[in-house]
């Protein structure tokens, strides 16, 4: 029997270790899993690679992990966020790395990672600084810039609903680089506001089959 | 000396004007973001945003605020009836493949060749964020700027070659500003409008690349004007 | 105002040249947008390149189009149906053309043109005849084979329900290569059992968004 | 000379017998598809299948069938509650991208370096056709063979390298027949099962590649034996 659901936020997070990469979702604030990352906060691992589209804001989520010196690198698309202070800060000092994606990028590249694909050839970003030392070919008549698979050993992804075995529902735009990134990672954790019981979720409207989820735990949210 | 010009909203529905019924259209960040707010009622225009919602609505009600429904500014948005929902990598697949017939962007500098620089500038102050340009700018069929037509300390923005970082290399089709229309073409930079009151000198004086003039140019008049 | 819909089969494909490339939707039998193809054979267009998993069966569909000699080369992953006889005919007297591609890569390589992409590494195939002449590379360890994207003038798929926009939700594994396919060409169009008002489809459950599709007609069928 | 053999109900039973319970399992065309009749009652096993299925169930009763619910054998099949649906690019996602834990797969032949040959004989009479084994083949966490252990008309299919064309190489990890079960590691074959009352020799002289075994080699059982 399959049972994915876990029953606290730690128990959702063990194992993590130090040096992971940690995919993690959401675009501003739309699904972002909060409590996840504060409970990566709480268990301890250090040297993390984080890869999300920005880098917190705040004192909250990855922001916190960045003031608490617990990010050595970060790979996203746009690390200033409205009311991003931290990742700011600690560039500036030099005390942590930035990768800097094209988002379309960031996402094809997890998602190669989740599809085993070895790479793939993009026009985005080919004519840019962001090609620098890498392959480019023309094809087509246009410059191509290679793009090598992101996969992690850590997907923390939030959703709106999920039963037992895993499938999940989003809510809205908070769905966004969560379903990529499930397919992503060694381990793909998910917080939902709530747990459906097993065939509550249409067959035709599931949007993350479970085949791509690890552990699931409920974190109760006001309307 | 002060120059007629337009307002952002008057650029707004200069731009609007251009995009035809039944266009798809990503709109950037900023000013862009007018754009939606000033298509005209007779038109069915479908915007997408980027972080995965085809049929974006106007801003909701107060009160009626839901933080998971934003636009890719972080602002909160609403849904029309026959849109949807999907992620990112789908998302990027309509921008990216050629999907969205239209996008407006902002931009620091266009050259005559179409190049776009609108992600980084030479301040290495602040760290480097880039976003969904670069995929918007190589994806969309019709790449539109809409920008002050010069810095805010009078430099231009029109240019023979971009001095600060490329998004992408020959991909603008028209340049919106608050004196002009201009038209990205084999031959370079073309004036297809000109604000009222406006000499045809007093535009390439403010403009770092040669013009060349539409053979009828359109008189765009400010309201104030 | 936007309406995609449109009243016959005829003026839902009017206007296919000849030499085009025409990706057909279906695994099977399930999925198979019959009466698209049908109106194919009908219209008139010649030498065409058919982009499809399977080759049709018995008289009707892909097998139909080729019994017509209106097939010069058929691209797919499994041409050997169970009654299949038109395609084996031609192949076997060299009057029609085949590359055969893995499933995996069939789909990918579409998704590929629908995605904007310039092409990508798969390990599928890559140790395999399927791999002569292409470009080889060891990425990570394994050897993966370079694949080119795969766009169509035109794609003929079948879906379940679908709005004036173009939107679609499609019938269990009917769904299968539709909504790539939808994505890959230059003009796509879809058969729907069912014609739906706006607003009708959850916008958390549209599988296909109408920016994919081109024409929608309506083709009812017995349930 | 009869020799003992498992029925191919019995061999498929030995396979389910090496399956964990909570995996997801894709089932090739042919015997590999009695796999899934033979499950014990005591595993929650989810079985995919390529054309966008997770949680496929058995054929449905006669009257039921849904011809838009089919398996990659084209038979009608059911969902059991927890399946979903999805389009053929996201189902190889699974299947290439790791996600399937096992794959039981029928052969022609296989290696003792574990090369797969599954896909095309030296028949030119047939046109090709590959399907989705290559993508199983190379993605699959752990790929198994069920096959007869030789042609029917006697020939090896275990070999020290495969002479028909590959679907891929060093990818098979276990070779269930109606006389053995059979890993595939560094040293080559080594048996682990054998059918009871057939010798060492026999199962030798039936292989074309060296056998070696293991410290216990368990015994298989016919019903008919």
């Amino acid at each position: 029997m399959i049972d994915k659901r876990v029953a606290s936020l730690a128990e959702a997070v063990q194992g993590l270790a130090d040096g992971s990469t940690v995919l993690v979702g959401g675009f501003g604030a739309a699904g972002v899993p909060v409590e996840l990352v504060h409970a990566v906060l709480d268990q301890g691992a250090r040297d993390l690679t984080i890869v999300t589209n920005n880098a917190g804001s705040g004192e909250t989520d990855v922001a916190a992990l960045i003031r608490e010196g617990r990010v050595r690198k970060i790979i996203c698309s746009y690390p200033r966020s409205m009311g991003s202070i931290w990742f700011e800060e600690f560039y500036r000092a030099g005390t942590i790395e930035l990768e800097l994606v094209p988002q379309g990028t960031l996402s094809e590249r997890m998602r190669a990672a989740g599809a085993g694909l070895g790479g793939f050839f993009t026009p985005a970003g080919a004519d840019s600084l962001l090609a620098r030392g890498k392959e480019v070919r023309m094809i087509g008549g246009r410059r191509h810039v290679f793009e090598e698979p992101l996969g992690g050993d850590v997907a923390l992804v939030k959703a709106l609903r999920g039963d037992r075995w895993g499938n999940l529902v989003y809510n809205k735009a908070a769905r966004n680089f969560g379903p990529t990134m499930a397919t992503a990672a060694t381990l793909t954790v998910v917080q939902v506001r709530e747990f459906v019981e097993l065939g509550d979720l249409d067959p035709e409207s599931v949007v993350t089959p479970g085949i791509f989820v690890d552990r699931v735990v409920q974190v109760e949210e006001e309307a | 000396m002060t120059v007629p010009q337009l307002s952002h909203t008057e650029m707004a529905a200069r731009v609007a004007r251009d995009i035809p019924d039944g266009s798809y259209v990503n709109l950037g960040i900023g000013m862009p973001t007018l754009v939606g707010d000033v298509i005209s009622a007779g038109k069915e225009i479908i915007f997408h945003s980027e972080n995965g919602i085809l049929g974006m609505g106007p801003a909701p009600a107060p009160g009626e605020v839901d933080w998971e429904l934003i636009n890719a500014g972080k602002s909160p948005v609403t849904l029309v009836p026959g849109g949807s929902y999907f992620h990112h990598t789908d998302s990027f697949m309509m921008m990216r493949g050629g999907h969205i017939d239209v996008t407006v962007l902002g931009a620091f500098q266009v050259s005559e060749q179409g190049d776009l620089a609108n992600w980084a500038t030479d301040d290495a102050h602040l760290p480097p964020a880039v976003g969904g340009a670069m995929d918007l700018a190589v994806g969309a069929k019709r790449v539109l700027v809409l920008m002050m037509h010069t810095t805010p300390d009078g430099r231009p923005k029109l240019l023979p070659e971009c001095t600060y970082p490329l998004t992408a290399a020959q991909v603008v089709h028209r340049i919106y500003t608050e004196l002009a229309v201009i038209d990205v073409g084999p031959a370079g930079f073309v004036v297809r409008d000109m604000v009222a009151g406006l000499s045809r000198e007093d535009l390439q004086r403010r403009t770092g690349a040669p013009l060349t003039f539409a053979d009828e140019v359109a008189v765009l008049v400010p309201a104030g004007g």
